[in-house]
């Protein structure tokens, strides 16, 4: 795996700063990786360098059987076409079929998968990726660069609406010419069938990351959509039957489409058998406590006493998932900033994680970089002033204000629970807070028009991530209309520096400058549940929720 | 009797001809059409839903031809058997449709199955001596249970027998295949809301009967009190409750929504309310269609039942 | 003989005088004005809102009282109206009582008849799994279910006996097509069109009365039919015609007073239908909305925290509060009915 | 009560063998909210083998009670408190429900007022005869069917293999009647029960069932009890007769005895109340009988008929008041404490003889008059054989007319087409073909929206049923003053109230009837309500479709009194439709005789019941029971039942049924319309010479003295 024969200036400089105590363990095995060593690799050296053996537990199996099926109760959707997905649910479905190049971990650590290993030129505008040679495709194809490049092509084609051409990278890939975007003429270049460069415009660090963003599966060329009727993959596992809204079953790959024996490239999964059924967010819980399944995609906050009550392992991952109550800065009366601030400043935040999470969570901080990413930089902690705000209000001739937010509960009835609790810390400063609660499909209708509502936002495992997609001028999903040049450039700063110490002090101005301009109030970063009964071993919970059982096997 | 059920036919065709004529105007509707596009495309994916990509999906769907023309291409498609396909499950809707009557199918028969027993029996006893502490204590327990909302029942059955004595499992996703012991509550859910009416029905015809002058009659001939319950009454007390039986089945379809949705039971009234919340059209249209022919259809029992049963209209 | 008949002591001359037709309508309109407008206005109402339901406390209670005198010979009657007029009460009282917010987050999963962890709150019924008074939200849950259960039961009523007046006394083209009509509805199962209807209006109260009006109408145009073909045929309305009434002067003069009755009968049960249509459309996510505390929602938001013995009192109690209030409307029903049979 | 007042019944004279039934000192009571209400109260009867005992009264007097309680079937509430109901000699109230039972249907069968519903309508009639002696005589099932059939041939049932096989609904109102006779016959009963076996039937049909049971009695040698309204049909058909009042046998006595000499004030009252044959409206007024019957548990003290009693005095209310025995004659009592006092041959007091009345000009004129109803036929068959639509010939060519202040009757039995033809000039249906002129207005052919409202007032009706005649949501007042309003006789609030007082006056009702819902009235108020509001337009035509047909005897008088008091007064053309010959020859100045829409005999009232009758005509009068004995009549039963109006036999209408069916030429030709003096007219195919050579239907003792 370590085959690079060069490493990146920057390794040596995260060693000292590891040797130091200057960067933490986590931030130094990411950090690493991100410049291209390899996961065991980077374990090893930090290792070396603080003295002890840190194995992950992803790789500590000792014992594990083979066999057996794992039941997972999840939404069944359907699997039309992996790069235009739009939920998690559908790419885990797909996950150990179709891969990627990269794999995020569960510590937020990014590993190679089809991607052998990959490496940024020094100011980060080209990388070039050394693709896994001998990896099959389900149907007995070899994997080439070619393909890589053919998918690339794909997202980036403004006809198919790939939610892909909004990440960093591939946002650095386009150009615009006549209205519409355009990938740049060599951008993509194939070296040899396994090296592929990516040129991009700009600096872009999260090269890594954005490709195991879950739309971002490797694709056969031959791929039509949907996905579900011809499962092409390299995966471990393929697709055995689908029925939307009942169950989704996959089962090991043995053979290819054309009846050949067919090995996966990696080592073999344990499990015969990966079956999802059907059930709603909310019933989930309930089908494990009948016993139906072995686990489930996630039980919200509410279900914690019950999800505890029952016999098998909760699993509580710390997430960057948040409620972003955001305003759109055009639209009155949130286009006075003196209202923002002080809406802002009448929510008490602190007190939200008792309140709504029953004590768990990290309390948000409104600027939309969580404390699990790396580049977190600690502002003054917020305080709660409800004086200032009535002044504010004042001064902006709009005492008595009275606003009405939009709830989809988009992510759980939580949403109206922050949303009841902010009526009521608003009430103390004289604001007036309607709530219009309405079912999720509809406020995903109308997330990017209303003026102030309650969005969910996804886990992400880079701060610069969500940044650059919801608060960048012209950002895909810029739904509060955040437009300052200022930002964005602190934020472009922020985004082409490696290094987490420089970049932490870089992101000082970015979450500040966000936090002033007052966009958010964002109560609470969510931890996510799951729970697994006694039989599921070796089963990580991931921030993203999403599933990656290579690893996992069944006990008796 | 021919002719009457070809007035029934043609009135069902009619009114499906209407009914879903009326259903493609409603989801005709560009609001209707955006919001299934929306749900279709995903929740993240609105962001990018322009107006060129949304002309883009109508193409794709074929939702931009003008509505008459689907509605004539569907009305075609139906009578050759071809239900459309499913926007939501991406799958034919004619086979999924069909599975998921099937489950209904022995929901609803396990239902009728105990069902119309119990509610005969109980209708009959109690409304055999009207007034008697018999009749109260039936009466009252066929109110009492009617008064339940199925909801309610599904509730305290579960609480009940799968929670508290855990003898039953609560949920019913039968997700290993078929399982007698996911049924028991929802059939019993079902059981218990609608035998109270179907009792209520035969007690008030039986009672009904019992003080018409030919049980008069047939008691002042000496006939033994179980001669004119079994060759006098029931004969006669039993035609309403027949034909009230029958059109349980259009009942049950209504009914079997909410038990489906709470015991996830993998029915048509859960395919319905999915379907429906999703504004998934085709699925919709065609639930509609087979719960409008299953009403049409047991409208169509019910009143060939009466009149078989009820000579006075038999030979009139 | 027979003087036991008369040996009651005369019941006093107000009660009498509150009997009278007019009377208990001025009453109805007290209990029943301000309940639907702080239901339906709510805020609103502005400076209104904390007195508006003051003079619904006392109309109820003399209505009830009333009730109990009008129904005194039918058992049924008299405990069917103690049930619906316990949860009128609570809808008209509830803003007075002492609860707490049914909407504040206290302490969650305080199991009833016990304090929570923190403070010293006693919890008559425990809390939901966002801490907030189960007590407070029950009684509060009342209201909506009863005022739109109400509305939208007499908007399908008014609706059904027009078109039912229409159909059974102008007969000809007009019953066919109102007929046909009504069986184009009929043949939707009642659930299939709540869920077409309020899918395509979009979940809320008054979109209830809608799917409600064109779920019931047609059954009720059906009755009202009935009835009026057959009083149509009674000589009085012959002597109507023959003095060369207007047919719309028969109906609603000569009809309409005489189908009422039945119809009373009939809507008492129907009440009964359209709560429990309203709870479970509330239930599956169809019916009135978050946060306002609302039986079905209760049992939708506590349907996946309280699948545990321990939790189940989440579901239950609003469960049996919304079977109380149907057993209320169904065992009038049945009172009303013994008691029309025996004049 | 006390038993002591009682007379001895061992005075009774007959045989001295046991009765079948020995009722004494029966007392009945219902136990309903209100308590306990005694239905009837210390009754005696006695029958005996192959007699015939009448049992008359009112509604609500406790005839019916009687029955059932013969028959132990009395409901959940009814009780038996005192006394002995003993079946041949074994005290029927000690028998266990097994014994009774055996005795059921068997010892003791009854026939009952309503055939229709008396029948199961879900199964055969043989297997509903066959029951009987299944279950009584436990014979086999081949024997029990050919007893039912051939009990049905007893009864004279035509095709009785046909109707074993038959549902009820599938015969005729006679035939099921027959059949309920028959299936109490079959097990040969001791005693046989008759409540009202013929008042669902129209008086053609009854006369045959009359003579049925008439036979019965003498050739089954069976105890018969009847129980009927009529005295007409007790006469007809009884040997001894009980008139109950309130609960109470007030008077028993030989059929012979009570109709010559009653001895109780009550059956005096109901005798005056019902017109007899003989006699006409100017000659012999009908006398009702004033106040109403008292609700059981609002009787009075003393004499139950004391406040209604022309002769009561302070002595009557005292206490109760015992049956006593008729001085020499042993088998007639009578419950009244005075009757040797009062003077039973003194004319009425009150009665007020009336000068015939001048007719005057024609105000109706109705010329060939048709209407045809078309129905349709949905059976495949007919859509097949095209004859999907039938017509129905309700009317055909009516031709009458009518004066001011005359009264002109319409008579036929149901099908006849006189409802329609009420329809038809109120406008409600519009004619087919032909006229009716009003005044100078041809109506015909104007439905009632489009006729002017004098028109309209002009032309009022009286309706049949008095409990559909008012609208029971509104005050009697509002319903009359919407008349006047409508018919723009007043406008004036004032005005019309007084207008509504007056008429409340003309028919005889308290004022404060005005705030009074139709609910508190009795049958009579309601009608007198429905005469003032007939009367409120001041019309000139009232249509009165059977106004009293549905009222009681004395209540009738009542009403018919009235009626023809206003229409006296304010000199208004009468059209009284009915079935009931008596009150017709007693009333109507001119009588119109209809046959299945057919007019088959016109003329005025002295010409159409004295020959020359139309052979239908003569049946009719036949049918008509009589309940004075000194009036002897021919006995003309007709066969049959009245044919379905939708279906009507060719030639003459009434040929299938006709007792002087002169042969094919009634079966293919229309008869010819034959006139006899002036107006007299008759749709017959019997030459005139015959037709006038009938002898009269009636005789009184007089006329037959002076042959």
């Amino acid at each position: 795996m370590s085959k690079n024969d060069r490493q990146h200036p920057l390794v040596e400089k995260m060693r000292e700063q590891l040797a130091d105590g200057r960067c933490g363990r986590r931030e130094f095995l990411r950090n690493v990786t991100l410049l291209g060593v390899a996961a065991p690799a980077a374990y090893a050296m930090a290792g070396s360098i603080l003295g002890k053996s840190l194995v992950p537990a992803a790789l500590a199996q000792e014992g594990a059987k083979k066999g057996g099926t794992l039941r997972v109760a999840m939404q069944v959707q359907k699997m039309d076409d992996p790069a235009t997905y739009s939920w998690i649910q559908m790419s885990n479905q797909t996950r150990h079929v179709a891969e990627y190049l990269t794999l995020t971990d569960a510590e937020n650590i990014t590993h190679p998968l089809l991607a052998e290993s990959w490496e940024p030129n020094d100011d980060l505008t080209e990388w070039t990726f050394k693709l896994r040679q001998g990896v099959k495709w389900h149907n007995g194809d070899d994997f080439v660069a070619d393909h890589v490049k053919w998918n690339v092509e794909r997202w980036l084609d403004p006809a198919l609406g790939s939610s892909n051409a909004g990440l960093s990278t591939f946002s650095a890939m386009v150009e615009d010419s006549d209205d519409t975007k355009k990938m740049i003429d060599g951008a993509v270049e194939v070296v040899d069938p396994h090296t592929i460069v990516f040129k991009l415009s700009k600096p872009v660090l999260s090269v890594p990351e954005d490709l195991y963003n879950y739309p971002t599966m490797i694709l056969h060329p031959s791929f039509k959509p949907p996905f579900s009727d011809n499962p092409v993959g390299t995966g471990a596992y393929t697709l055995a039957e689908l029925q939307v809204g009942q169950v989704c079953k996959l089962k090991r790959a043995t053979q290819t489409t054309d009846g050949k024996p067919f090995t996966y490239w990696g080592d073999e999964p344990y499990l015969d058998e990966i079956h999802y059924y059907h059930f709603d967010a909310d019933n989930q819980l309930t089908a494990f406590a009948s016993g139906d399944v072995d686990t489930i995609y996630e039980f919200s906050i509410e279900q914690l006493p019950l999800a505890e009550a029952l016999p098998g392992q909760v699993l509580e991952v710390r997430t960057a998932q948040t409620l972003c109550c955001r305003m759109q800065v055009d639209k009155p009366p949130f286009d006075d900033l003196r209202v923002r601030q002080a809406i802002v400043k009448a929510c008490d935040n602190a007190a939200m994680p008792a309140l709504v999470f029953q004590g768990r969570g990290d309390i948000g901080e409104n600027h939309h970089v969580a404390p699990v990413h790396p580049e977190y930089y600690q502002l003054p902690k917020l305080e709660r002033d409800v004086e200032g705000a009535k002044k504010l209000l004042e001064e902006a001739g709009k005492a008595g204000l009275e606003v009405t937010i939009d709830i989809g509960n988009t992510d759980g009835p939580w949403h109206q629970a922050v949303a009841e609790i902010m009526r009521d810390q608003l009430k103390d400063a004289g604001i007036r807070l309607n709530i219009n609660v309405m079912p999720a499909s509809k406020y995903w209708e109308i997330w990017t028009q209303t003026p102030f509502g309650g969005t969910a936002w996804t886990h992400r495992p880079l701060g610069t991530q969500v940044l650059s997609l919801a608060y960048r001028t012209g950002g895909a999903w810029n739904e509060s209309h955040y437009d300052n040049p200022k930002f964005n450039e602190a934020l472009d700063k922020a985004e082409a520096e490696v290094d987490v110490e420089k970049r932490r002090e870089l992101m000082q101005p970015v979450e500040k400058i966000l936090q002033d301009d007052a966009v958010m109030v964002q109560p609470i970063w969510r931890p996510v549940f799951t729970i697994i009964n006694d039989t599921v071993q070796d089963y990580v919970a991931h921030p993203t929720e999403v599933h990656q059982f290579n690893k996992v096997w069944l006990s008796a | 009797m021919a002719i009457l059920i070809l007035r029934r036919l043609v009135q069902m065709a009619l009114i499906i001809v209407v009914a879903s004529f009326l259903l493609f105007l409603i989801f005709d509707t560009d609001a209707f059409k955006k919001k299934t596009a929306i749900a279709e495309l995903g929740g993240f994916g609105v962001s990018s839903l322009s107006e060129a990509d949304y002309q883009k999906w109508l193409d794709e769907k074929g939702l931009n031809v003008p509505f008459y023309q689907r509605y004539g291409k569907w009305l075609g498609d139906v009578a050759t058997g071809d239900l459309g396909r499913s926007y939501e499950k991406s799958t034919a809707v004619g086979p999924l449709l069909l599975d998921r009557l099937k489950n209904t199918g022995i929901l609803a028969f396990w239902v009728f199955a105990l069902m119309i027993p119990l509610s005969l029996v109980t209708g009959v006893l109690a409304g055999m001596r009207e007034g008697s502490a018999q009749d109260r204590t039936l009466s009252f327990i066929a109110v009492f249970t009617t008064s339940i909302p199925e909801i309610a029942t599904a509730i305290l059955l579960t609480v009940i027998f799968a929670l508290g004595l855990g003898w039953l499992p609560a949920k019913s996703a039968m997700i290993g295949g078929f399982n007698w012991r996911q049924l028991v509550l929802p059939v019993l859910t079902l059981v218990i809301y609608d035998f109270g009416y179907v009792a209520r029905m035969t007690r008030a015809s039986m009672a009904e009967v019992m003080t018409s002058q030919y049980i008069r009659t047939a008691v002042l001939k000496g006939l033994p009190f179980r001669h004119v319950i079994v060759k006098h009454a029931l004969r006669n007390a039993l035609i309403a409750p027949f034909t009230i039986i029958v059109l349980q089945l259009n009942w049950l379809l209504s009914g079997v929504v909410v038990v489906e949705v709470f015991f996830e039971y993998d029915g048509f009234g859960k395919l319905l309310l999915e379907a429906a919340l999703f504004g998934d059209i085709y699925v919709v249209q065609a639930c509609t269609l087979v719960a409008v022919v299953i009403a049409v259809l047991s409208q169509i029992i019910s009143d060939v039942g009466y009149t078989i049963l009820n000579p006075r209209i038999r030979f009139a | 003989m027979a003087t036991t008949f008369d040996a009651r002591p005369a019941a006093p001359p107000l009660l009498d005088r509150l009997s009278a037709p007019k009377a208990v309508l001025i009453l109805v309109a007290l209990m029943w004005v301000p309940l639907t407008l702080y239901v339906m206005a709510g805020r609103n109402l502005g400076v209104l809102q904390p007195y508006i339901l003051l003079p619904a406390i006392p109309a109820t209670l003399i209505l009830y009282v009333l009730a109990v005198r009008a129904w005194r010979e039918s058992w049924t009657a008299v405990i069917g109206a103690t049930l619906v007029f316990f949860w009128l009460l609570m809808a008209v009282s509830a803003p007075y009582l002492p609860l707490l917010d049914p909407n504040k987050p206290i302490a969650p999963f305080v199991l009833p008849f016990s304090h929570g962890k923190v403070g010293d709150t006693f919890f008559w019924l425990g809390t939901d799994f966002k801490g907030r008074d189960m007590l407070s939200r029950t009684v509060w849950g009342c209201q909506r279910v009863i005022v739109w259960g109400v509305t939208a039961t007499v908007v399908a009523y008014v609706v059904g006996t027009l078109f039912g007046l229409i159909a059974g006394y102008l007969s000809g083209w007009w019953d066919e097509l109102i007929t046909f009509f009504g069986n184009v509805l009929l043949s939707f199962p009642v659930m299939v069109l709540f869920i077409v209807v309020l899918n395509y209006l979009g979940p809320s109260g008054f979109n209830i009365v809608i799917a409600v009006t064109f779920a019931s109408a047609p059954a009720i145009m059906r009755i009202v039919r009935g009835l009026t073909l057959d009083i149509k045929s009674r000589d009085y309305v012959f002597a109507a015609q023959t003095r060369g009434e207007r047919p719309f002067y028969i109906m609603i003069f000569e009809l309409l007073p005489n189908v009422r009755g039945p119809i009373i009968v009939d809507a008492c049960l129907r009440l009964g239908y359209t709560t429990v249509a309203i709870t479970t459309l509330t239930f599956l996510g169809l019916g009135l909305q978050p946060p306002d505390p609302d039986w079905g929602l209760m049992i939708k938001e506590a349907a996946k925290t309280a699948m545990l013995f321990r939790f189940s009192y989440m579901l239950i109690i609003p469960a049996l509060s919304v079977s109380t209030l149907i057993l209320g409307f169904n065992l009038m029903a049945d009172g009303l009915r013994e008691i029309s049979l025996r004049d | 009560m006390n038993e002591a007042t009682n007379e001895p019944l061992s005075a009774a004279p007959v045989s001295t063998s046991v009765p079948v039934l020995e009722c004494r000192d029966l007392s009945i009571s219902y136990f309903t909210r209100a308590g306990e209400i005694p239905a009837v109260v210390d009754f005696n009867l006695k029958v005996h083998a192959g007699e015939a005992v009448g049992i008359v009264g009112e509604s609500g007097c406790g005839k019916s009670t009687v029955a059932l309680a013969i028959m132990q079937y009395m409901g959940k509430n009814g009780r038996i408190m005192a006394g002995e109901l003993k079946f041949m000699g074994r005290d029927m109230r000690a028998m266990g429900e097994a014994e009774l039972q055996g005795l059921r249907g068997s010892k003791i069968a009854m026939v009952y007022q309503e055939p229709m519903a008396s029948l199961n309508p879900a199964m055969r009639i043989k297997d509903q005869l066959m029951e009987v002696p299944l279950h009584h005589e436990k014979v086999g099932e081949k024997e029990a069917f050919e007893r039912a059939l051939a009990m049905l041939a007893d009864v004279k049932l035509p095709d009785p293999r046909r109707i074993m096989e038959a549902f009820p609904h599938q015969i005729s109102g006679g035939q099921q009647q027959r059949v309920v006779i028959a299936m109490a016959l079959l097990s040969n009963p001791a005693l046989l029960l008759l409540d009202e076996p013929t008042t669902a039937l129209d008086v053609t049909v009854e006369a045959g069932i009359v003579d049925l049971i008439r036979e019965i009695a003498s050739r089954f040698n069976t105890g018969m009890i009847y129980i009927s309204h009529n005295l007409g049909l007790i006469r007809e058909t009884c040997d001894r007769i009980t008139v109950m009042y309130s609960g109470e046998a007030v008077e028993d006595g030989t059929v012979g005895e009570v109709f010559n000499a009653m001895r109780h004030p009550y059956t005096q009252g109901l005798f005056r109340s019902i017109p007899l044959p003989g006699a006409d409206k100017n000659a012999r007024p009908l006398i009702p009988i004033r106040g109403q019957l008292p609700l059981p548990h609002q009787r009075p003290h003393g004499c139950n008929f004391g406040p209604r009693c022309d002769h009561f005095k302070p002595a009557c209310d005292a206490g109760p008041i015992p049956m006593r025995q008729v001085p020499s004659q042993p088998d007639h009592r009578s419950r009244c404490i005075r009757f040797e006092q009062i003077d039973w041959n003194a004319p009425p007091a009150h009665a007020d003889t009336g000068e015939p009345i001048p007719l005057g000009p024609r105000v109706l004129e109705v010329d060939g008059l048709k209407k045809y109803y078309e129905i349709a036929n949905r059976s495949l068959l007919a859509m097949i054989r095209g004859t999907a639509v039938k017509t129905v010939k309700a009317n055909e060519k009516l031709d009458f007319d009518a004066h001011e202040a005359e009264t002109v009757a319409i008579v036929g039995e149901s099908g006849c087409g006189k409802s329609t033809f009420a329809k038809v000039l109120m406008g409600l249906e519009t004619a087919t073909e032909g006229r009716a002129v009003l005044g100078n207005r041809d109506i015909a052919a104007t439905p009632v929206q489009s006729r002017k409202p004098q028109v309209v007032g002009h032309l009022q009706m009286v309706f049949q049923n008095p409990f559909d005649t008012l609208n029971p949501s509104h005050t009697v007042g509002s319903q009359i003053a919407r008349v006047i309003r409508k018919f723009d006789v007043e406008q004036d609030r004032e005005k019309v109230k007084d207008r509504v007082m007056q008429l409340l006056d003309m028919v005889k009702l308290p004022r404060d009837f005005y705030l009074r819902r139709p609910r508190q009235l009795s049958g009579g108020q309601k009608q007198r309500v429905g005469i003032a509001r007939a009367f409120a337009g001041n019309p000139r035509v009232v249509v009165a479709d059977e106004p009293v047909s549905a009222l009681d005897v004395s209540v009738q008088a009542a009403v018919t009194q009235l009626l023809m008091e206003i229409q006296r007064t304010n000199r208004t053309t009468l059209l009284f439709i009915s079935h009931d010959l008596s009150l017709v020859r007693y009333l109507a100045d001119k009588v119109i005789v209809m046959y299945l829409g057919h007019l088959v005999e016109q003329g005025t009232t002295d010409e159409v019941f004295a020959p020359p009758y139309h052979p239908y005509t003569e049946a009719l009068l036949s049918a008509v029971p009589v309940a004075d004995t000194s009036v002897e009549k021919r006995r003309i039963v007709l066969e049959g039942d009245i044919p379905s109006a939708v279906n009507p036999p060719p030639g003459c209408p009434f040929q299938t049924r006709c007792q002087r069916k002169i042969g094919r030429i009634c079966e293919t030709e229309y008869p010819p319309l034959r006139t006899f003096g002036e107006g007299h007219r008759i749709l017959c195919h019997i030459a005139p010479e015959e037709l006038e050579a009938m002898p009269p239907v009636f005789t009184t003792a007089e006329e037959r003295a002076a042959e």
